[in-house]
């Protein structure tokens, strides 16, 4: 099983699970568009860590062979950063769902977007939450019904391109699990955008989400790719709120903030874990105490 | 019965201001030079959460021969402004001396009236106390002027010979007027002593062990420890951040942990309550990380500024599930130099979250210390590559400990779930795994307890009267415990530097043969008294409580103690 | 030694497959039909984390005479897929029927094979299932047509139709075949029993005592807990809100607290670990505030959809500091209800934090329940409005509870704080106030302690044998202690419907007669044992304990009952 | 000192107190503008709720005559949430400091936004941790030195008005302290607008904030009332990220979203302290598990 580091990665090299996904759900387009990107980047698996957090989506890393710290419910980016700051070399990617990185960990997305560190966000975006059988999500849409929310949801959804967008976020991209191939260019474009990327995949929830099914999303889903530039912030902002007929996917925006990994001097020479400790200076900054 | 105070060898400075009166600064200093001089020093901070006026104090006691504890009576008291003397003045013992402005009318007992205002400029005042106090001291201009160099360090040159004018003016001043005060015997030593408080001593230590990473949030009284890291981070290669919320926090440390670097949280009650999930993600993970928790009076914010030892019981089942932990509760400025190190040690060997729980008192009390040696690091030996595939992360073994690669280090692939996981690290449902990684898991303490820390006895073998206490009360417990001594009873002390694991035969024999056994612990409920039952049923009848949010000190431990037990 | 299966008036029905099957639907139309003909049930679910696919079942104990625990042996196994029968093959009691699709090739066990194809459409085949099941035990057809009827309560007709025909075929089919299958003597009873399962129970009980406000963040198994305040919302008048996270979710039911409304929340123990920082909030702002706390197997993400009693020890100290709390126990679907109206008393009361501790076998066992007279409802006063201001919000009193007003509906300003405070609630830093502050506080565990739910013993006076346990593992308890009382031995059960307070007088005297005292705990280290130990000295030296995720059986315990204490 | 109800409320109704705040500080000019617009809103102490988190803007309810509810660090908006949802005639008011409410609290804030509801949020935005005496705040400049970030902030700030507008806030303004008479104006507004209104307000901090002085502040800070429409989501967007010589102060954008608690139809006839128990509607609902 084990090639040679001069190998190219293949398919295979991340393998096929077996998974606890409900037939038709759209996470299988983002596994699938997942290990492509993986394998267009040529990225060897022992070099790739993804975090999650817990949600049918964070199950995702579970089906394929790489490195994987399956978290908390919406803790996956802290740990991400932590992971990152500890070995530059890693190629961290976060995958969870909407309600895992939208809503209980919020607090973490806002500052992951203005650290600008590294790491590549994949969020499976069903408008609901999955695992625990179907309430509505940050994202789900004003007035959708569900058995927590029988008179429907009151509060405003939660736009993530949006807010992306108006952070300045390093890279911020709107993909559909129902265009695996188009999907998995954003995950590659995402992971080589040298800082934070958040790319959030519009997923059918065949189970739960009887509103915005694979038909809906395929119905709306159409590529901005020729026709928008993302370095323009003003028509970034436009495309973050168009959500009607038309739900463009694609890079929405980008800019080139330095990674913030690359202000800590002491993440330069390698992972920490190998670095030495100096007790040379450490005697002396003792005794600085005098 | 002997009081602390009447040691001849100590007497005790309170210098008391407002908030933004440079309270700190000179008493810095003044502590910089004692210890410099060789004195032996026990400085205690005592502030208000604000940052501008209210009252606060640093209280230095000093001494020619080795002291462990604040004490109560003051022998000088530094009045920076009149609220000090009125709050204080209970507090003087006999033969004390205030030193104060001598625009303030204070009568009945001898003071010293300072005309600051002529010695210095205006925001040199403080300097020119401190200068005072150096000389009444005995301490050489020359030792309190290098010590004010160094705390410029070549920055700020006006306001550097600023402050060395009022030094230099209060020295004259003073030579010129006749002041009776006790005077200390010159110090004994000539070994070159440094001055760190618990919070410092800690973050070197964690340091020695080999820390490379921080995340933390600012917290009173825990943030000195992050910001000792951060002032050392370029010399030492740490990567030290400040995250949204302690949430981030410990799980920034949990990411960089599992990717190699070893990695430390600190916080006090409050933040720490919001770490208690990944504690228990820790556990469930496997993933080695340090927690220092410096407690304060709670419930809720409580009283940000002060210090309590009311979060033992809180720590000790923080998290949901059962999983190993080790609590370490260092007991002296020098114990939190060692038992940081051994809190990165154990966390690695053990590979789940270790606490070092201390308190706002010994976070912020500033010590002499010798220099520790930094010749026996621990050892962080990189983990052995199993050269069969597939590599299980969690693999079943006698000791509960499986082996641990780091992802990207090794031609395997590492996964780690919060979910009950196989061996190899995948979520799974199959039952009778489960209860097999339940076991595997809390196999780890039988490990954890050979390992412990035993309690510390000192005193007379088989006492009448034994103080049993754990954390930073230590000292004052000794303290008191040598004041009874002196007044003819047997009397011991046990000292708790780790409260879990317990290892019942550390201590059982000790505890159950005293005719008197009294807990001093810094809580309304004697927490530690009712884990010794929980864990042996030996029943601690007498308690010294303490939960106003000051130290213990000696006298308030002889107030307290049970009725005849003492001779 | 008699089984529990032996029971000639019980029988066990198991239905076995995946997720997506239909399989609840199905079980609950059965159990409702048994209730309303009479018959007793425990019904437990075992479910997968997982929406589709997997194993899942549905295990519904019916009996003729009052039953209280779950058993292990099937009579009748209703294997959906192939899956089923293979896995529950080795459970299968002397004489057990299975019932499966014709296509199923399963052998050397008496085998119904059922044509689902021929009896129902695709998607009506679980109903099919269902009325094989209902015509075996007897069950009338029109019971079965009625609970489908007030399951569809006239949405989708259609659909309805379409099962309505595969019961109805299921039927007819059956009446054509021989079925060898003991059947239960009839039913006894005619009063108009209720189903419900520990989380509806809960709810209902908190809608008794006059719940207004609910926050929660989704959490197996605590969700149907809100999930039921939502489905009763409009006529009850209960405000319910999903928050966006569970430190949000306590800290909205304390804000809806301090503004009138009893307030309560819901979650499992990752989610309670958020809310740590909150209760301990709720204790110093003395906010009433009931948690209801769902256990399930941790550390960490755990297993989500089993159960286990291990979070008894960290809800125990749960919060920074010291600050009084209940802890409520329920060990049945009734005391559900019940002990949710106390919990809402005490937390009024006494004016903090107030638990209600179950776990996911009580919360999704459904049980046929006696409808709850609501006649003598708690008692909310509207509180007394003091005349003379200032109106001091924490006024110390004797019994440490004070005057407590809501903000917009008196004259008066109400203010709560989070530091510590002077009476009128204010900030303060007074250490003299503070020492004052915490006694007060803690002074509420004195009237705490006199409203204990004492433990129920059962069984013969001085017992050989004691089980003990708390929380939902009662029936299977007491059923195993009738068990071993057939089989000759004195024995008794104490059961612990709250584990804080403790009140040793309750029931020190009869842990201390007993020989052979054991405690079942649904965790791995004994930690109400532990408990014990640390409020009495008591050691309770046997333990049945249980973690891989299943809730205790009768039979499972008396496998592990220690040697020679039966019999 | 009690008045009846019909008696103009007036500044002295509101009181005056010691307070715990350095003298200069930017916190005592908000003081004085939010008891000025309580007494121009006419609200009667005992109808408003003041609820705060921790820090020393926290603090300032204590200085004034009104309910509070003072609790932790971050979560001044979950309780300010459950305390209006319990009561809508009550004015709810939260004040706290920029670590309390963007930093610890920021998951709240979003959500609160997210929700419409009729909370007033007043943000001492004095870009710094002052209780803790001066760490960097989410919305510290790049590159502000503190002890604790000596080497500058590498994170980009939290920009909260643009947040807020683009999640489409029902109300977003920013006041500063210095201008303690228009900011009055301000919280009136905010007070009175039926929704959710953030008020971020420039405080500044004698004691650790050397950068943004009263005189930075000062020179930078100026209204934009009579060249702006609130309604402009378009212009409010480009005045969000007006942070140079001009900083804009006033009301930025503004909706009329029908507010969160407007949804409950339990929320409609009054306190629900004050809702009896529907016994005879349980006792139905028990009998409907048969
Ligand atoms: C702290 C905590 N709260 C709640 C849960 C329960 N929980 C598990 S998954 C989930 C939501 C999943 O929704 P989402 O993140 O959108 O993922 P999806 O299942 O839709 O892919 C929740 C609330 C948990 N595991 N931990
Ligand atoms: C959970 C928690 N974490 C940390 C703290 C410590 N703390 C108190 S105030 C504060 C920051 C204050 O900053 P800000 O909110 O901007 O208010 P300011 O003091 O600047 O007005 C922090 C971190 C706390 N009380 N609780
Ligand atoms: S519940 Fe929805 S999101 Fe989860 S696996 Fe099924 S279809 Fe996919
Ligand atoms: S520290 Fe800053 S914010 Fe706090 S009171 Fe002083 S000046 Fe104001
Ligand atoms: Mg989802
Ligand atoms: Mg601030």
């Amino acid at each position: 099983m084990e090639q040679p580091p001069d190998t190219p990665v293949t398919l295979p090299d991340y393998g096929e699970y077996e998974t606890a996904w409900c037939p038709g759900c759209g996470n299988f387009g983002i596994l699938k568009a997942v290990k492509q990107a993986l394998v267009a980047c040529q990225l060897r698996p022992e070099s790739v860590l993804f975090v999650s957090g817990i949600g049918q989506a964070a199950k995702a890393p579970h089906y394929l062979n790489a490195n994987l710290f399956n978290g908390l419910h919406g803790r996956a980016l802290p740990v991400a950063t932590g992971a990152k700051l500890a070995n530059r070399a890693l190629t961290v990617i976060v995958e969870s769902g909407d309600g895992c990185l939208y809503g209980e960990g919020g607090n973490h997305l806002i500052a992951a977007i203005r650290r600008n560190i590294h790491v590549t966000v994949l969020t499976h975006n069903n408008q609901i939450y999955g695992l625990t059988k179907g309430q509505a999500s940050p994202t789900s849409m004003e007035g959708f019904v569900t058995k927590a929310q029988p008179d429907g949801v009151h509060s405003q959804p939660f736009n993530p391109m949006a807010t992306a967008v108006a952070m300045k976020a390093g890279f911020a991209a709107r993909g559909f699990s129902g265009m695996p191939d188009h999907l998995a260019g954003l995950i590659q474009a995402g992971i080589n955008h040298p800082g934070f990327a958040l790319i959030d995949i519009l997923q059918p929830c065949v189970s739960f989400n009887k509103v915005n099914t694979f038909a809906w999303y395929k119905s709306r889903c159409r590529d901005v790719a020729n026709t928008h530039d993302p370095a323009n912030w003003e028509a970034a902002m436009k495309l973050a709120f168009q959500w009607d007929d038309w739900i463009p996917v694609g890079i929405l925006y980008k800019n080139d903030r330095a990674p913030f990994e690359s202000y800590f001097p002491a993440c330069a020479p390698g992972p920490l874990a190998e670095q030495p400790v100096d007790r040379n200076a450490l005697r002396q900054i003792l005794l600085s105490y005098a | 019965m002997t009081n602390a105070n009447e040691q001849p060898n100590a007497l005790q400075v309170v210098i008391g201001g407002e908030a933004g009166q440079g309270l700190v600064t000179i008493s810095e200093l003044l502590c910089r030079s004692l210890v410099r001089a060789g004195y032996h020093i026990v400085a205690t901070q005592s502030y208000m959460s604000r940052i501008r006026g209210g009252h606060n104090t640093f209280a230095i006691r000093v001494a020619s021969a080795p002291i462990a504890a604040p004490q109560e009576p003051i022998d000088l008291l530094v009045a920076l402004n009149a609220d000090t003397f009125q709050r204080h003045r209970p507090e003087l013992a006999p033969g004390a001396l205030v030193i104060a402005d001598e625009k303030e009318d204070i009568r009945d007992v001898p003071v010293l009236n300072v005309p600051f205002e002529r010695l210095a400029s205006k925001t040199a005042e403080n300097m020119a106390a401190c200068g005072i106090v150096g000389a009444i001291l005995g301490l050489e201009r020359a030792t309190l002027e290098h010590a004010l160099e160094s705390f410029f360090d070549g920055k700020h040159p006006e306001g550097a010979e600023d402050n060395r004018k009022a030094i230099s003016s209060a020295y004259d001043w003073i030579g010129a007027q006749k002041v009776a005060f006790r005077n200390l015997p010159a110090p004994p030593r000539s070994a070159a002593p440094i001055m760190l408080n618990g919070n410092e001593a800690l973050a070197l230590g964690a340091l020695n062990a080999g820390v490379k990473f921080c995340a933390f949030y600012p917290m009173t009284p825990a943030t000195t420890v992050p910001l000792t890291l951060i002032k050392h981070a370029g010399k030492m290669g740490t990567v030290v951040e400040q995250a949204e919320d302690e949430i981030a926090a410990i799980n920034m440390a949990i990411g960089a942990s599992f990717a190699g670097a070893p990695a430390m949280v600190a916080t006090s009650g409050g933040g720490f309550a919001l770490m208690v999930e990944s504690v228990s993600l820790a556990g469930m993970t496997e993933t080695p990380v340090v927690i220092v928790v410096a407690q304060r009076p709670a419930p809720a914010t409580g009283l940000p500024t002060r210090t309590e030892q009311a979060d033992l019981e809180f720590v000790l089942h923080a998290g949901h599930g059962e999983f190993p932990r080790a609590i370490l509760t260092p007991g002296s400025v020098e114990e939190c130099f060692e038992l940081a190190q051994k809190a990165f040690l154990l966390a690695d060997r053990y590979q789940g979250p270790v606490f070092l729980l201390t308190d706002q008192f010994l976070a912020d009390t500033y010590r002499d210390i010798v220099p520790f040696t930094l010749d026996t690091p621990p050892h962080w030996p990189a983990p052995p590559e199993p050269d069969n595939p597939p590599y299980k992360r969690y693999a079943l073994t006698e000791t509960g400990i499986s082996p641990r690669l780091i992802p990207g280090l090794s031609r395997h692939r590492v996964v780690a779930d919060s979910d009950e996981h196989t061996e190899d690290g995948h979520i799974t449902e199959d039952l009778d795994v489960r209860r097999a990684m339940v076991e595997k898991r809390l196999h780890k303490m039988l490990g954890l307890e050979a390992e412990v820390s035993p309690p510390v006895f000192q005193g007379d073998a088989h006492p009448d009267l034994l103080l049993v206490s754990w954390g930073s009360s230590r000292g004052a417990v000794e303290e008191a415990a040598a004041i009874v001594r002196a007044g003819g009873t047997r009397a011991g002390t046990l000292h708790f530097p780790q409260v879990w694991p317990l290892v019942p035969k550390h201590f059982l024999d000790t505890l159950t043969s005293a005719p008197t056994v009294v807990a001093i612990e810094g809580n309304a409920t004697g927490q530690f008294a009712r884990l010794i039952r929980a864990e042996t049923g030996f029943h601690i009848p007498h308690h010294v409580l303490r939960y106003d949010g000051l130290p213990f000190t000696p006298e308030y431990i002889l107030r307290r103690l049970p009725h005849g037990t003492t001779a």
